[in-house]
């Protein structure tokens, strides 16, 4: 769908430009402003948008929002990065906002340790070989920082060839994700059921594989983990 | 065939019920329910016959209100002082009840109208390295591969949309790619693995990819990123 | 870690403020960034940050900062929501690029979305049974949608007989409606109330013969009937 973006005046132009790379969560192309703001102009009259078509002209609005940025003393900029345009703070503030943003970053889990921790809860005891099998990658770093952060502990040793250590999860794990005890996770039956047939045809989402179900959880516990106030002495975070 | 028909946005027997009162001016406090069973069971015969899905939910209340009209029917006991409680009672509560969140929902849905259109701030990721100070780590082989599992997933898509199914060699060679990903790290400072192989067919990609753990085994190129599962930065050392 | 705040002018303090803000992905609480700013205030003399104190300093500040947003034109503000300041597109804007951006957010929500969302957001943490119960309709699929759109999360799980999951709303919820926590839920009506008034009847259709009625509640139907699925594996229709 495309808007008619040549009925609005220069400052609403401008406004609509900044207000969609404003919203957007990744880098816009000009390629596909342009297809969102006209349509597809590969058919239309380019000498409308003279001198040097659609293209040129956003990027003309975009440094012109630029200098209204600069004039305003706004602390932020459009900026060109990995072929889009975004928004991005000013580097003389990058400092403070880097370390608000490295004290928001220790009270998350990364994906790896949330997969990690997905998978030692629902079948401890599980032994690093257990967990490396199910995930597909090395996970000795993962499993050292949930270790630190006490969400899970060394159980005991299994009896299988080289007598690996097994995992399970603590109380710290029961009290982050508000859990009474191991038997109100979610069983993984529920899950799947959760996630068949949405009533919505354009959110159509079949759960086949493994990866679903852990994508599930880890979306649950991203966002219970958000509102958990960070650890005490942590030396690294996931 | 058969078909099923989804009612995705009906809300129900109570609903229907609320419905023939609204819409009758019916006193909720004293339902003619003989008159509303009748006209129930109408609407449950109906969406048998539509084969509606809805209509076990439908059952359920159906046999409630014909249980209400028998009850009703009973003759009264004849001591006038033992108050009989009225066998609508639940019903009405029942109802009550349901309005309550019916009105709710009607509040939150202005309230949706009124705000779904702003739009929050969210961080395109990874913050853009020469603005911010970045929280970069360096990039893991498992991030590579997700990385390149990402990449080659968008491709399989791209390919099966426009249903070209060509399986050839790669047109080009790992060395080749090698050269062209260390020129195009020269010319950007830096670029995301994405961009590097944007529009690249699958074996191009793998290449490409190989390609970059080449360049990283012998430090030509380092790869970052901001965040597990982030895109890969590969920048010039 | 806290910066000396002080030892800027306004006008930088604003930018810090502005760029604290802009460079974050969630509400930003005002005691974070109290926090973040100041390190431990209950430690410090309050009065140099008279007459109200810190939180009120940030508040004056972003008010200011709303102030020039609006003077040079630009298309988002701070808004507060989900317990903290965020920034987030004037609506008008926010409806001319979400189609573009394709936010789930902004989609619309079904009746039936609604009603199950309301009986949530006051009741929780509620469980499936108790939500069928009040709505009178089996309600997996509509939970399912809700759980997609990241509207409602498990929360837990009853001590009810088959230990059923409760759902709670989360702070997607909070921002889709604009509410700066569930106590800013519009009140729920008490029984008391619908008890003392009586319904209002708006139209009145008038039953003649059981063929006419038939024939406007197929229409009825018709109108709400949004999706027709063959049935893969049926014997035959109920």
């Amino acid at each position: 769908m495309s808007i008619n973006f040549l009925q609005y005046d220069r400052t609403e132009q401008r406004r609509i430009l900044e207000a969609l790379i404003f919203a957007a969560d990744e880098p816009l192309p000009l390629k596909s402003i342009a297809k969102f703001l006209f349509g597809d102009t590969s058919k239309q009259d380019q000498t409308i948008f003279a001198p040097n078509g659609v293209e040129a002209l956003l990027q003309s609005l975009i440094e012109e929002i630029n200098e209204e940025l600069e004039t305003s003393k706004r602390p932020y900029r459009i900026v060109e990065v990995g072929g889009g345009y975004q928004f991005a703070t000013l580097p003389e503030f990058g400092k403070i906002v880097s370390s608000y943003l490295q004290l928001k970053a220790a009270r998350r889990l990364s994906r790896a340790a949330l997969e990690t921790l997905a998978i030692i809860a629902y079948r401890q005891p599980v032994s690093k070989p257990e967990i490396e099998a199910i995930r597909g990658v090395r996970s000795d770093e993962v499993i050292q920082t949930l270790l630190q952060r006490e969400l899970i502990t060394i159980v005991g040793r299994a009896d299988t060839i080289g007598r690996p250590l097994l995992y399970g999860t603590t109380p710290v794990f029961l009290k982050t994700f508000g859990l009474n005890s191991l038997e109100d996770l979610p069983r993984l039956r529920e899950l799947e059921e959760l996630l068949q047939q949405p009533e919505e045809g354009e959110e159509v989402v079949t759960l086949v594989a493994t990866e679903d179900v852990k994508e599930t959880l880890e979306a649950q516990f991203q966002e219970r983990v958000t509102s958990v106030e960070p650890l005490p002495d942590e030396g690294s975070a996931g | 065939m058969i078909y099923r028909i989804r009612l995705t946005n009906f809300e129900g027997p109570l609903d229907l019920l609320l419905y023939f009162i609204k819409r009758d001016k019916l006193n909720i406090y004293d339902i003619p329910i003989a008159r509303i069973t009748h006209e129930f069971l109408e609407y449950v015969r109906l969406m048998k016959m539509l084969n509606l899905e809805v209509v076990g939910d439908f059952l359920v209340t159906a046999s409630m209100l014909l249980q209400i009209k028998a009850r009703m029917l009973l003759p009264k006991p004849e001591s006038e002082e033992t108050e009989e409680e009225d066998p609508r009672t639940e019903l009405v509560h029942r109802l009550l009840e349901y309005k309550r969140y019916k009105e709710a929902a009607e509040a939150l849905a202005e309230r949706h109208q009124q705000y779904r259109y702003y739009l929050y701030r969210s961080i395109p990721d990874p913050t853009p390295a020469q603005m911010v100070e970045p929280v970069y780590k360096n990039a893991s082989l498992l991030d590579l591969l997700t990385a390149l599992k990402r990449v080659l997933e968008k491709a399989e898509n791209a390919a099966s949309e426009s249903n070209v199914h060509t399986v050839e060699l790669p047109p080009v060679s790992v060395e080749a790619q090698a050269e062209f990903l260390l020129n195009e790290v020269k010319r950007h400072g830096e670029i995301t693995f994405q961009q590097l192989v944007e529009g690249m067919e699958r074996l191009v990609i793998i290449a490409t990819f190989l390609a970059l753990l080449e360049l990283i085994k012998h430090q030509m190129v380092g790869v970052r990123q901001a965040a597990v599962f982030d895109d890969i930065i590969v920048y010039e050392p």
